[in-house]
């Protein structure tokens, strides 16, 4: 079971002149000379060269690639912020349905009627789930979704006859979010954070004025905390005429328990591949629909799924679902087709298994589980070292800061998680938010046993008595890792972004 | 209901005693009272596995997928056939459940994967830098656009019409955001006519093959975009680039394009993945995620992500792009697909679909009341016209079985009897003969009709 | 054609040097030139994979699977939900790819999962001793027999004709082997009826329930047997066994039965599982591989296959069987399905199932028509005899997409008209009230066709 | 990515008791109360303990679990006799259609005419491929195919009121064939083997009495040895009026080249979870039919997939391909149903891969392959400590003596495969064919490459070079498996077999 130097090898050095897994089809009409079909100055002039390898080789190659991932069947995945939750079999099972993997995005929608209507009920459920009544699943993401809603929030203003420059985002946020009113065409304004790890509605105030055309805002925040005022935040941006942008990053702590549309939300964009279990993949695919108020609703992007109600006259009954381009008020596509429909069909299939009652046991879980964490932490004198960024109770995750232990005992928060990668469990997210000194974000979420959250602290507890021992242990970790620590630095000062060959 | 958590009554009691309240409402006080909810959401309650199962099951027969009739649709998504081997390793948790590589020591597999990845999309673009994957085809054209104006600073796009209807609309949507005037450049005989370029001019953005399925001749459209200062950027069909002439080949400075193809579902539409290719010039301002080699404490050659005071979570508001989830597991399956044709292989296929192609284009042009829309090389798709609606010869034709491709008029009023045929590795000379019988047929039947309401 | 090997022209060349040898073909030498087939074997060219794909896709398009009707068949194999938590597991190369775990220091997962799977078993069957599986049913009960002859040296096997057709004809075949002779005990009112047990009597073999879905009184049995100092040899349908008294319980010496039901495909017929359970006497008389527990040099706890002296690689012909490669696949799918249902589950499963299973009863033997062929109590299946012929009905059932069951009249030419009618979890009353009218409709169009022939 | 304590818990160390994986469908007919439907007498008393686990947990468990296993797609596995091939992943595929895969074995055969036909097609070709005219596909393994054969042989001479009382098997012969014997109630009589490795042909003539059943043999043996003297075998064996057997399992060397039915075999099995690439799952499932003469015909076991002619008259076309149960002189079911039909589906689509060509390329590299690592192996000197059992060239396995070695350094046969498996290798088979001194059966496979040989040849090299300087090491191996050597004496001493509730 052990790595054999042979394990590091990529495709390309396994690749020999000659070997081959793909076998072409017969050529079953008459041959034509290449160059009478495409002269040769239209053709490439050296092969793409792309590795020659058996199926067998491939097969063995990607198998044990694998083997040099953690996953989240492999164990603990705290990785705060991300929602590392079990991705459910089922899922990957009726995404395959060829009904819905073999179905082409311009199958003319009369022959498409189960993937609409999946849609539109997935829209349905999310509308219900945000307190907001419109839906568009188009984006590809978290960040997708964010752009989405900044261009809508412009299409707002500009339909009003405003242009506003400015959009508000906590200095919690997270990078996407500044990132996106940058994308968008806006400058960024920080707001900051009160000592209890609040919105400081003073400084929102100050910087509430009349050019300012959104408040992006998650709640609960980045920080893990639900945000107690975010009435009066609702108000002061409202009041200013601008709109209230919900980063549902962080949804699973609320669902079913509260709405982002109750709070005043107007445009909330949902993470499935987060709260709606489409599995990471690695870095995606996700998908990032959007909940609008009825006052955004006219500029959604296009085409639109929507339910043809049968007109009396006995329209049409084969076009109860359709794709609605007529929206001339719409910003226009984000992206190719109608969205990520193989997502949809995982994070509908989760919603029809959960119900209400178990979406909202899923937040009380993940609430539960987080709290709990956190108090067995303390009880095993982790948080003298980590303390709790902000002494509250904290819904689907929390901050700690490794200030402290990097004082006392000389390590850092990224030595501690590195330290975890030889205990089997994947380290919380580290350094972010970037306002808590050597942040740990910790999100256990509702599918973690007690059992394990337990082993996790005692873990974590462990590797600081170590330290206290001897810091160079963490210091030096990872160990039992296929690499060990690598150097970043290095690697982007003279970027290798491909094999040499 | 709780077949996916696992905490027991007994578990909750304990676990709360710990916490020291008495109760998990307890914990959402940060919630004030008149914000809760206060009833169950209004969803059907919770079913079995095996109900949702068949739930889905019988809404997935509600499609007429790719299995169910004989399709020629293409237009940017193509039924190409995904080899067993790529359900067998994406689908192992090790690939499928992590998230984005932030811990390189225990993410060599997927690292290594994006840099395999990345000198495929390297090989196959003829440019030396690839990103690990953007979300998709269109949106990929729009931020090529992004860096673009980031680059050069000028106000306009020139997009030739033979851009992908899709991305034309996406990056009209995403440039207004970042403050972008969009032009079209017309298509003349198939293929696109630039002119007046001035020094406006940030980017020209062509496609190919063209959506009409035309080869374009980029070099020539890349030269001239380059006289004018511009930027050339092409979105290109990957598995034609096995036979034509590479972006960097025609020196064009990003290269992106729609990855499905490439051992990914048609799915309706996603995922899939978008790929994204540049020059060495452009490398610090390329979007998203990219894996770099780097050596270890103990010298051992490992991968990590590079760049990345590029991306967002580094640089925020000044970041080359806000992406950060895309679409790592549609490109493993992107570099397995690639590997498992190999040097050879994606010749081979490329051409046997050039040359089913040319038959059916030939087979179908010979038909009475079928013209080809333009003469340009063709390679997996083609543009016809027909002497009667479309629309109807569409719809006969699906009767029998057949959907013989996708008509233009939604997105080319100036093809209103327009139809793009696109053909796979798939659809054999007898299905291609099929394709002309019932299209034959339809338009005869058609013609008929038309003429028995005229009389 | 070479996509399986890697071997090229190159390779090749090396390779004979390093050899030796100037070709392949001097490395057959040994083989007589006479017995050469000096021709290519006559079967078809090989194909690309995705023609093989397309051919074995339209095979099974020519199969009407339990998705393309409403099936009530059963006599043995279940239409169950197989979840698809077990797909993802049992397709991992971890568990698919290795043989039997010979080198246990690298096969502790499957090891592991071999005595988690006898341990479910054991307690599904109330007896102590489990082994890691054997072929099917039918195949594990002649294998009881082979036990039962050598734990006591008698003669002859008494076997219910409430035993599965297919099991006592695999009696039969092997029996024949072995040496033994086999009656039937009749069934009386649907259950086993034991008489005239004599000492020559080596096991007497039932089956719970009873091919007729009735519940046997496997105690009652069990006793008879033991008072004629023969062995009890139960074959019994494991989901029933959550609700039933166990046949350790029954005092039964070996238990055996079909694991289909667990967590396995139908698979037109296999390949599924048989489990095989007895007692602590017979342990070193049990065929084929058992994990047992046992401790490293670093005294840390693992699991071997144990007990290998019964064995065909170790005691040859004095091996308790000889069997090698058995079914670990299947029970590993047998053990993650148990687990899955859990403690409460298995008994929730099986009591939905009677419920829905004696609803189905009555609402049937209602029908004008119709009677139940015994009034036994029932599980999962049950018999109903029909006034008309039953393949007549059978075969207009069909044509309206209901499969209602099995015809009795193969097997049991007593029941010429009896229908044998099975009920899994995934037959809703809806389905139940679909298959009451369908039956019921065919049944009075059989009536009438039969009145219009006589007049 | 080191393994925890917690990795070595059994699922039912994890239950505890309200958790649970499964939720029923609702119950939708009218209840009634179980004693009525049941009575008490017939009920178990006491519940099965099953664990009681989250899905999650159950995912986890079995995935670590499998991380436990070496398999196929992570490295070399040259178990000699065992064939362990690549296994092509579009074989899982076709399985998995629904088409095959929830086809109720009892279905009527009108309705099943797409899986009799694919039975019918790999009848024929394994019927091409032994060169002999009928195929049973209904044993469920090698052994079962053997039992087939043996029953075959009885019913054919019972037929012609003949009872003969013997068979003869080698001295080299697998175990399951002198089980098998005895089974089918047949007594064992073994036959030499000679210094070349062949069927000690005075032997044979000598124990070739009128009361011989049958002579089982497998060609090339499982010496990895064509018998050069296989028609006078045959003949002697027919000159008696015994039937010849032909144990399969070693098919992969010939396939294309030679045939057993153009040796004068009268009953072959196949292994399908071998040459035809069935994965082994573990220890299953596999397939052995059997392909046999003419005058074995007859007894085939029932019911036989048969393809009916057209009648004149236009007899029911939906009936093309059926079963035969009208075989009057047949020995019988086997098993139930038809056999391993999800394994005939990957067989056939991995012949229908290869056709012709492939499979004799296959037969090819696979002699290929086990001639080029002797060489090897003789080349890195290896030899010298673990001699050819027999010096001729081989077919696709080879058999080596680890006699020396254990004289000259001290370590055993079993020692050098324990080293092995620290290298990331499976080690041959050892201790098998009985009648070599510390053996070692090596078989690499035609889906292997030469570098995996050459470094396997290498390791080989390089543990005897430590053992020369070290042989405590070996004697000690493994170090890096998930456990060390373990007491398999102790563990069949007082066996425990489940666990302990
Ligand atoms: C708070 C927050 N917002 C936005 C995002 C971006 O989401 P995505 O990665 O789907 O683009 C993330 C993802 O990590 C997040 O944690
Ligand atoms: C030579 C030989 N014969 C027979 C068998 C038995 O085959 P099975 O395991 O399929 O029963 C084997 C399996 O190892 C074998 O190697």
């Amino acid at each position: 079971m052990s790595a054999t130097a042979d394990d590091q090898l990529t495709i390309y050095q396994r690749s020999r002149a000659g070997r081959r897994a793909f076998v072409a089809p017969a050529l079953d009409v008459p041959e034509r000379p290449l160059h009478e079909l495409l002269p040769k100055e239209l053709r490439r002039r050296s092969p793409a060269r792309l590795p020659e390898v058996s199926e067998p080789e491939i097969v063995r190659h990607y198998n044990r690639l694998s083997k040099r991932n953690f996953d989240l069947d492999t164990g603990f995945y705290p990785l705060g912020s991300c929602t590392m939750k079990h991705n459910p079999k089922l899922h990957e099972r009726v995404a395959a349905l060829p009904g819905h993997a073999k179905l082409h995005p311009l199958q003319d929608p009369r022959r498409a009627q189960g993937a609409l209507e999946l849609m539109w009920r997935l829209q349905d459920a999310l509308s219900e789930i945000a307190g907001l009544p419109h839906v568009s699943l188009q984006p590809s993401a978290g960040s997708h979704g964010e752009l989405a809603g900044v261009l809508l929030t412009r299409a707002f203003h500009e339909d009003r006859g405003e242009r506003r420059t400015k959009v508000l985002t906590p200095d919690s946020a997270h990078g996407t979010n500044p990132a996106t009113v940058t994308m968008a065409g806006y400058d960024v304004v920080k707001v900051g954070t009160d000592e209890r790890g609040n919105v400081d509605l003073e400084d929102l105030r100050a910087k509430a004025t009349d050019d300012v055309a959104c408040l992006m805002l998650t709640n609960p925040s980045t920080l893990g905390l639900f945000e107690p005022g975010i009435e009066q935040i609702a108000r002061i941006v409202h009041d200013i005429g601008a709109t209230l942008y919900y980063d549902g990053a962080n949804l699973n702590a609320i669902m079913g328990i509260c709405r982002p549309g109750d709070m005043g939300f107007d445009i909330v964009h949902f993470n499935l591949h987060k709260s709606f279990t489409q599995p990471h993949g690695g870095g995606g695919p996700g998908a990032g629909p959007i909940a609008v108020s009825e006052r955004i609703e006219p500029f959604l992007p296009r085409p639109q799924v929507v339910r043809r109600e049968p007109s009396g006259n006995g329209s049409n009954p084969s076009l109860r679902y359709d794709l609605d381009y007529d929206r001339p008020k719409s910003i226009g596509r984000l992206r190719g087709f109608q969205g990520n429909y193989g997502v949809f069909v995982r994070s509908y299939a989760y919603i029809r298994s959960l119900g209400a009652a178990g979406l909202r046991d899923v937040s009380e879980v993940a609430v539960l589980n987080a709290n709990y964490l956190l108090a067995r932490l303390r009880a095993e004198g982790v948080l003298e070292y980590l303390p709790a960024a902000y002494e509250r109770s904290c819904m689907h995750e929390f901050v700690l800061s490794g200030a402290p232990m990097k004082r006392e005992l000389q390590i850092r928060t990224l030595d501690l998680a590195k330290r975890l990668l030889d205990h089997g469990v994947h380290p919380p997210t580290v350094y972010f938010p970037l306002i808590v000194d050597e942040a740990v974000l910790i999100e256990p979420t509702e599918t973690e046993t007690k059992e394990t959250l337990d082993r996790f602290a005692e873990t974590l507890a462990a590797i600081l008595r170590e330290a206290r021992e001897d810091p160079e242990i963490a210091r030096g970790a990872p160990y039992t890792t296929p690499v060990r620590r690598l150097d970043e630095a290095a690697a982007a000062r003279s970027p290798i972004v491909r094999e040499t060959l | 209901m709780s077949r996916y958590t696992a905490a027991t009554d007994d578990d909750r009691t304990e676990m709360l005693r710990a916490i020291g309240v008495d109760s998990i409402e307890a914990l959402f006080e940060d919630i004030p009272q008149q914000l809760r909810l206060g009833r169950a959401l209004a969803l059907d309650a919770g079913l079995s596995e095996q109900e949702v199962y068949a739930e889905l099951r019988e809404l997935a027969a509600r499609n007429v997928s790719t299995e169910d009739e004989l399709s020629f649709l293409g237009a940017g998504m193509y039924d190409s056939y995904v080899p067993a081997l790529i359900d067998s390793i994406t689908s192992r948790s090790e690939f499928l459940t992590p998230y984005t590589p932030y811990q390189p020591e225990v993410s060599q597999g997927g690292l290594q994967a994006m840099f395999e990845y990345q000198t495929a999309i390297s090989e196959l673009t003829g440019l030396p830098v690839s990103n690990a994957s953007v979300y998709e085809g269109p949106s990929a054209v729009a931020a090529a656009g992004y860096i673009a104006k980031h680059s050069n600073g000028r106000r306009r796009f020139v997009v030739s019409r033979g851009v992908h209807p899709h991305s034309r609309e996406t990056l009209r949507t995403l440039a207004r955001g970042y403050g972008m005037e969009v032009v079209e450049a017309p298509l003349n005989a198939g293929t696109t006519e630039l002119s007046g370029l001035d020094h406006d001019v940030s980017a020209v953005i062509v496609q190919q093959p063209n959506f009409l399925g035309a080869v374009e001749d980029v070099a020539a459209l890349a030269d001239a975009a380059h006289a004018a200062g511009a930027l050339a950027i092409c979105a290109c069909d990957p598995i034609p680039l096995a036979l034509l002439a590479t972006p960097g080949e025609c020196g064009v400075d990003i290269a992106v394009g729609e990855g499905q193809t490439l051992g990914n579902r048609l799915d309706f539409g996603g995922p899939s993945f978008g790929f994204f290719a540049t020059t060495q010039e452009l490398i610090r301002r390329i979007p998203g995620r990219i894996a770099g080699e780097a050596v270890d404490l103990d010298g051992k050659r490992g991968f990590v992500l590079t760049l990345q005071t590029r991306e967002q979570h580094i640089r925020r508001e000044k970041a080359t792009s806000n992406i950060c989830t895309a679409q790592a597991l549609n490109a493993l399956a992107g570099v397995i697909y690639l590997s498992w044709l190999g040097r050879h292989g994606i010749v081979e296929l490329a051409e046997l679909i050039l040359q089913r192609t040319v038959y059916a284009r030939d087979r179908l042009r010979a038909l009475d009341g079928v013209r080809a829309l333009h003469q340009r090389p063709v390679i997996r798709e083609f543009a016809l016209e027909l002497d009667v609606p479309v629309d109807r010869v569409v719809a006969r034709c699906l009767e029998q079985g057949v959907n013989p491709g996708y008509p233009l008029a939604h997105d080319y009023e100036e093809h209103p009897e327009g139809l793009l045929v696109a053909v796979t590795e798939q659809r054999s000379r007898a299905d291609i003969d099929r394709l002309a019988e019932v299209l034959s047929g339809a338009i005869a039947a058609e013609k008929r009709a038309v003429r028995g309401a005229v009389a």
